[in-house]
């Protein structure tokens, strides 16, 4: 077995994206420890098929496992089933193909997704007193993640009393251009004067949000949070713009994806709901439904007294 | 009669010369030259399969390709195609979806690349409007308009539907074969029968085919339907392919169309050009892009040799016609 | 009496009822449309548009075509951002310049393609288009220019404003505005681009260096596109190899048509541009509070553009039949 | 004055820096100049007045006197008040109403001729040399182009007034200088020269017989066109041609031949009149309609519309019989072969290769050619629109034993030509058209180029108080 390294590739979502980075960190760390290559391609845009020759051209490569973070829920099956056919373990990290689990081997995730909605109204509701009115800014209306946090806040606010003065007052989409997540910002403080805090589960959204909030001066009214990435973010925490916003580590999605794919295919791991494994500087890992895996329990927060402690 | 006319006929070229100096052969000696290169850039490459099915993803785009070589010809251009491939896919998956029967959703697909055929005909043709910036225009609208009809969300086709590509005809991809199979009938068209000639002959000189009793109106007309109609089936080939649709399907495949008729020697202004060359040039690029791919060379690099293969195309071309021309 | 039926008649007059009769269409809905905050949005999201359409208008009067600015755009964005990042001693003020020469530099190297080989600026820049697009994958090595690398004074040019709350950047694009202007109406090779617009072949005719001009047009085009680069950087606070001007061309071509420049070369004024950008700046504000999903906004654009293209049709038709008739 | 292709415009143009003259020196006030551009043209004072005035038509009149006048510096200032307030006044000089402000699009050629005018005005030409600037206007406005011109002469400018009409050069001129065939014949005071001693010097090269083939017999009316009408073009033509006859259609270049042969042949239909085609009533709006009842037609421009430059001789010959090369669509190779390998030689076309492009044969070769497509329709009706331009001595000799034995064959042939002698050795007879109009119809044994030429040239009846 040790006689051919394992080969390793992950296929972003397109190049240029900051976000995989810090993912990729992660690989590149993990392979170089446990003695695998690896391999970052990505095509140059996001459109759900511009994946596909990349994923034909792995499966040509020979490779031993395939991490993706897939740009279409189902525009990739067919592909991915052919990868998987071949013998190749096929791994979605950092976004899944969902209602096409069948398509592929493991999901690895920053968190459980399910805590995401309900994480995002606690912050933006000790942001503004537990009192008000409330909207999102999302992506695009049909991204999968999005569309489950934004019905995991929705349910957080119906269901517990501690928001029962907070009213969700709009949702609206942006499609992560900043252009349109801005004008969009722009109308929602158009439309809701007496908004009080905008959640922006989304990199490109919240930036823009914040920047609204930045130049018309108004961050005392209305506060900003979401999901951003320390780095793009750092600036408006600084200047008071955000007070907090969260997410998670990407660089330990990669760590996690590579001892997950060595264990698996050197069968020290079994890929079975419900087992559990161990990961260097991450603890016990458990496999959970859906074969989901999550790096870390919880969202990590970050404000001006730590972000100068991350550095993607 | 005597014949007195003093001027002398310049001599003609061999005819291996004017073989050498034809568009198609540099296109053939790129082919060759980007199978080296892909060969010794990966060792992953050489492999016939896998150059077939790397080829499969462009085929619907080189299918297109074929006919815009013939609207090229003709001396016009389209580049609204690949927005019509998306627009056409949305609207038959949206329609199977929306539970009408499979034949009269693909019949809606179909019937809207044909309309937007018309569409681009009837502003280029009755209207008299520049052919390149109405496609410009009507590409921004039918993938708009793709946008308008299916969001950002993809619409699955059912499951048996799914698959046009696994279907194998002696081993090669059905759309291959298709690509091959059309590729052979319009190159029969165009060389072979007096439509293909008088689309030469328009592209050549318009007024001179008018005076010549040839319909140019009627012949450009039919072609833009054509192309229409041609990019609706690539739409639902790929909607086959791909197992669902979002109105970013094909997205830029306008740059790859025109890329593989211009590498194929095709002259932008009209008149020159062989299905043939289309041919060559679309293997070309699948050759070059999956060689670089599967070697792993950065995408960026990609865009920079698929902008330059175009631009160095024309220049060549022009060369080679301006030559032969005197 | 008859200045005013000429005033009526001009382009201009159209697309300014055209913007007048939208608005108030839309305030009568969202009457929060009619204020002087959305005014201020709506300027907010035409800056780089105008800069990018005047470079563009005037090639389209010259009869041509720049499909490549969102990529000289990125190129020059991407030029200043690294320099930023990795050359501690730059100034802020340093962008400006710098990517206004480089998009300059692409500029010349489309027009150089187009006038020594005698090709049509639309394939050249179809190519460019794809090929500076690349060159700014390449010398990024993909990464993205992050905000804290963005000088924040230059961040300030689009949130700090000299008066009345308007931001810097907006004076700016008006600013180009004029100059175009000025350029175009009151300098001798600016007329000289609407004359070779007008009529390519008597242009020579009448001493007017062809190869010259074009070249000029298209380095215009390129270096206004390399101010639209640092203003993006300006702007958004951040410099992405892919997004960083994608799919600029269309909505600048979009709004010089609308703007009444007439493909055909010859026609095209600064005021007509300036009243199409900030036409697309009200339908671009409007779409979000009348809660319209963007998706629809890139159909909008390009039926604008059509109807443009035929009502420049049956103008310039009328035109010809006018001619005909009075010289019969 | 000359003859329609005399070489007066190429000269005129020589003299502006429009084209290069291959020797000889042009002198001016005494002093020998080297015209080597338009721009070096205008410096030396030197304007050319074209037929077709160029303009920039979204231009302003003001802007269009100046563009290219003065060259100081790309960015130098454009000075609109001074520029306009300098072309009104001009405008006021020539007494015209042109609002100077307004695009030059949508200007009547007559005041775009009085722009150019201004033009020559606006950088002090001391020579204004205009080619033919009557032709396109009415006689109210030949009036006034001529009290600006006679002005313009008071104030000491020379001018040089190309034209061919008769009694504008009379009106205006103090000398005249006749053409022939590219040389200068006579250079003579007006006043000393009759009509009748102008239109001897302008044709008077020797009568050259050439040879004619035996008359065909003449048979029905083939093609019979009454008051066939383009508003612009001409008006109300009526003539019939029968089966082999040749008839001519004479007259000066822009008198409308080539205009009535178009609406003949469907490319631009005319907007009223009837036409009969063996007898019958037809409507003609497309060239196919008019090739499918037995019409056919060699264009005068034969780079424009008659050749196929960069595709073979054979396709070139074939174009306009597909139905015969590909009866079923495909196309014939054998037949198509055959059928220009005949054509090739019953024309003796010389070439190397069928597969040659055409543009590779010289001028009579591709006009042979074109003849040949043609005869590959066997016609009815044949319109020839000056169909030995440009062509060798030799070859014309060729050509006219052609149209000699396609009349006998009983074709009916519509010969359009402004070669005198070409029309009085091969015509039964000789129609002329002058300023759109029929002007004569002339028999063969009337036909001389003195009566053709009297009727071709234009005459105007008042110019005194013209009241048109």
């Amino acid at each position: 077995m040790a006689a051919d390294p394992l080969k390793i590739v992950y296929i972003g979502k397109n190049t240029g994206n900051p976000y995989f980075d810090s993912i990729t960190g992660g690989f590149e760390d993990a392979c170089k420890s446990l003695g695998c290559e690896f391999e970052f391609v990505a095509p140059a845009t996001a459109e759900a098929t511009s994946q596909i020759p990349f994923i034909e051209a792995q499966i040509q490569r020979g490779v031993n496992v395939i991490g993706i973070a897939p740009n279409s829920p189902d525009a990739l099956n067919q592909v991915l089933a052919d990868a998987k056919a071949k013998g190749i373990l096929v791994l979605t990290v950092n976004g899944d193909i969902t209602g096409n689990e069948q398509y592929r081997d493991a999901t690895i995730l920053p968190v459980n997704f399910d805590i995401v909605g309900r994480d995002q109204v606690e912050m933006v509701g000790s942001l503004i007193g537990y009192e008000g009115e409330i909207a999102i800014l999302s992506a695009t209306t049909e991204a999968p993640d999005q569309n489950k946090w934004i019905v995991g806040m929705n349910e957080t606010l119906k269901s517990d009393p501690k928001y029962a003065k907070m009213s969700l007052v709009a949702t609206v989409y942006g499609d992560d251009q900043p252009e349109k997540s801005t004008t969009e910002m722009e109308a929602l403080l158009s439309n809701f004067p007496n908004l009080k805090g905008v959640i922006a589960p989304t990199t490109v959204g919240i930036a823009a949000a914040a920047q609204v909030v930045q130049s018309r001066g108004i961050a005392d009214k209305v506060a900003v949070t979401g999901l951003g990435l320390p780095s793009e973010m750092r600036d408006f925490v600084k200047d008071g713009t955000v007070k907090a916003f969260q997410l998670w580590s990407p660089y330990n999605e990669g760590w996690l994806a590579v001892h997950f794919a060595k264990g698996v295919i050197e069968g020290t791991i079994k890929n079975e709901v419900g087992s559990t494994f161990e990961v260097p500087n991450l603890g016990t890992i458990t496999i959970n439904a859906n074969n989901s895996i999550n790096t870390q329990a919880e969202l990590t927060t970050f404000n001006a007294e730590n972000i100068d402690q991350f550095d993607f | 009669m005597s014949t007195l006319d003093t001027t002398p006929s310049t001599p003609v070229t061999p005819r291996w010369q004017t073989l050498l100096i034809r568009p198609e052969t540099m296109t053939f000696l790129l082919l060759v030259v980007g199978i080296f290169a892909g060969s010794q850039l990966s060792p992953f490459f050489l492999d016939i399969n896998y150059i077939l099915k790397s080829f499969t993803l462009y085929s619907e785009l080189a299918i297109v390709a074929l006919i815009l070589t013939m609207v090229i010809i003709a001396g016009e251009i389209d580049l609204s195609p690949a927005a019509n491939m998306a627009l056409s896919a949305c609207l038959f998956a949206w329609a199977q979806a929306s539970g009408i029967p499979m034949p009269v959703a693909i019949g809606i697909g179909l019937a809207a690349g044909l309309l937007m055929g018309l569409l681009n005909a009837w502003m280029v043709i009755s209207l008299q409007l520049p052919s390149i910036i109405v496609t410009i225009g009507t590409l921004t609208l039918y993938r708009g308009l793709a946008q308008v009809i299916a969001g950002d969300k993809s619409i699955r086709v059912p499951e048996w539907f799914i698959g046009v590509d696994k279907i194998m005809i002696l081993g090669i991809p059905l759309p291959v074969v298709l690509f091959i199979v059309l590729a052979l009938v319009l190159a029969v068209i165009l060389g072979g029968t007096i439509f293909g000639r008088q689309i030469y002959q328009i592209g050549t000189n318009e007024t001179a085919a008018r005076y010549a009793g040839i319909r140019s109106a009627r012949i450009k007309f039919s072609l833009f339907l054509l192309i229409g109609f041609v990019a609706s089936v690539a739409g639902i080939m790929t909607a086959s392919r791909l197992g669902s649709v979002r109105y970013d399907l094909a997205l830029g495949g306008e740059l790859q169309m025109v890329l593989m008729a211009m590498l194929g020697g095709t002259y932008i202004f009209g008149g020159r050009g062989t299905i043939l060359g289309t041919f060559l040039a679309a293997w070309l690029l699948v050759v070059v892009s999956t060689g670089m791919i599967v070697a792993n060379v950065l995408p960026a690099v990609q865009l920079v040799v698929l902008g330059g293969l175009l631009i160095v195309a024309i220049i060549a071309t022009n060369l080679i016609y301006s030559r032969t021309q005197r | 009496m008859s200045t005013l039926r000429s005033i009526l008649l001009r382009r201009e007059s159209g697309i300014a009822v055209m913007i007048v009769l939208f608005c108030l269409a839309v305030g009568s809905v969202k009457p929060q449309f009619l204020t002087l905050d959305q005014l201020r949005i709506i300027l907010l999201l035409t800056p780089l548009i105008m800069i990018g359409a005047m470079g563009q208008m005037l090639v389209i009067v010259a009869r041509h075509v720049d499909l490549s600015i969102g990529s000289m755009l990125g190129v020059s964005a991407m030029v200043s951002g690294m320099l930023y990042r990795y050359v501690e001693v730059m100034p802020w003020w340093a962008g400006l310049p710098i990517s206004i020469a480089v998009g300059a530099t692409l500029g010349l190297g489309n027009g150089l393609l187009i006038t020594l080989f005698r090709l049509p600026a639309i394939i050249v820049t179809l190519g460019t288009l794809s090929l500076y697009r690349g060159l700014t994958f390449i010398i990024s090595n993909a990464k993205q220019i992050d905000r804290q690398y963005i000088p924040s004074e230059l961040k300030a040019l689009s949130q700090t404003s000299p008066i009345f709350g308007i931001p810097w950047i907006i004076f700016i694009a008006f600013g180009v505005a004029i100059l175009t202007y000025l350029f175009a109406m009151h300098t001798r090779v600016g007329r000289q681009i609407f004359a070779l617009g007008s009529n390519p072949v008597a242009a020579p005719l009448r001493g007017i260096k062809v190869t010259q001009v074009t070249l000029l047009v298209f380095a215009i085009s390129g270096a206004l596109s390399g101010l639209a680069g640092i203003l993006y950087a300006s702007r958004w606070g951040f410099v992405n190899p892919s997004n960083t001007g994608a799919g600029f061309e269309f909505q600048v071509i979009a709004a010089v048509v609308i703007g009444g420049a007439s493909i055909n070369g010859g026609v095209g004024t600064v005021l007509g541009t300036v009243l199409g950008v900030l036409l697309l700046g009200c339908v671009a504000a409007a779409l979000p509070l009348l809660g319209i999903p963007g998706t629809s906004q890139a159909a909008i654009y390009g039926a604008v553009i059509l109807i443009a293209l035929v009502i420049d049709r049956s103008v310039r038709r009328q035109g010809i039949v006018g001619l005909k008739r009075a010289g019969a | 004055m000359g003859e329609n292709g005399a070489g007066k415009s190429t000269f005129a143009k020589i003299l502006a820096g429009v084209h290069r003259p291959t020797r000889g020196t042009i002198t001016l006030n005494g002093k020998p100049v080297d015209v080597t551009s338009p721009i070096a043209a205008q410096k030396l004072g030197i304007t050319l007045i074209h037929q077709e005035p160029i303009s920039f038509p979204d231009l302003s009149v003001a802007e269009n006197l100046v563009l290219g006048k003065a060259d100081d510096g790309w960015f130098s200032r454009v000075p609109w008040a001074q520029m306009t307030r300098e072309a009104k006044a001009l405008m006021d000089l020539l007494g015209v109403k042109i609002d100077v402000t307004r695009p030059m699009r949508g200007l009547s050629i007559a005041d775009q001729q009085m722009v150019e005018i201004a033009r020559a005005l606006a950088s002090d030409s001391r020579l204004i040399i205009m080619d033919e600037p009557t032709a396109p206007l009415t006689p109210r406005e030949v009036e006034t182009l001529f009290v600006i011109a006679r002005r313009l002469r008071d104030e000491g400018r020379t001018i040089i007034f190309i034209s061919h009409r008769l009694e504008e050069v009379r009106a205006l001129c103090d000398r005249v200088t006749i053409f022939r065939d590219g040389n200068k014949i006579a250079t003579e005071a007006i006043a000393n020269l009759s009509d009748a001693d102008i239109i001897r010097l302008m044709i008077g090269r020797p009568f050259k017989e050439y040879m004619h083939k035996a008359r065909a017999e003449i048979g029905a009316v083939a093609l019979k066109v009454e008051r066939l009408s383009v508003p612009g073009l001409f008006q109300d033509i009526s003539f019939e041609v029968r089966k082999g006859e040749i008839v001519g259609l004479g007259g000066l270049v822009g008198a409308g031949r080539t205009d009535v042969a178009r609406a003949l042949f469907g490319v631009a239909p005319a907007a009223s009149g009837t036409l009969w085609v063996d007898g019958k009533t037809v409507s003609i709006n497309d060239p196919s309609e008019a090739i499918a009842l037995g019409l056919a037609f060699v264009p005068e421009d034969r780079a424009v519309a008659g050749i196929f430059r960069t595709l073979s001789v054979e396709e070139n010959i074939t174009a306009a019989v597909p139905k015969q090369i590909a009866p079923s669509g495909f196309i014939r190779r054998a037949i198509e072969r055959a059928m220009a390998n005949d054509s090739v030689r019953r024309l003796s076309i010389r070439l190397a290769s069928l597969r040659q492009p055409i543009g590779e044969l010289s001028g009579g070769n591709q006009q042979k050619a074109i003849l040949a497509r043609w005869l590959l329709t066997d016609p009815s009706v044949l319109i020839l629109d000056e169909p030995t331009r440009g062509i060798d001595i030799g070859v014309k000799a060729e050509f006219y034993d052609m149209i000699g034995e396609l009349a006998a064959s009983g074709r009916a042939i519509l010969l359009i030509s402004s070669e005198l002698p070409e029309l009085l050795a091969l015509c039964d007879r000789v129609l002329v058209m002058s300023e759109g109009r029929l002007t004569a119809d002339i028999p063969r044994a009337e036909a001389t180029q003195e009566s053709i030429m009297n009727a071709a040239v234009p005459r105007r009846v008042a110019f005194e108080g013209a009241a048109a």
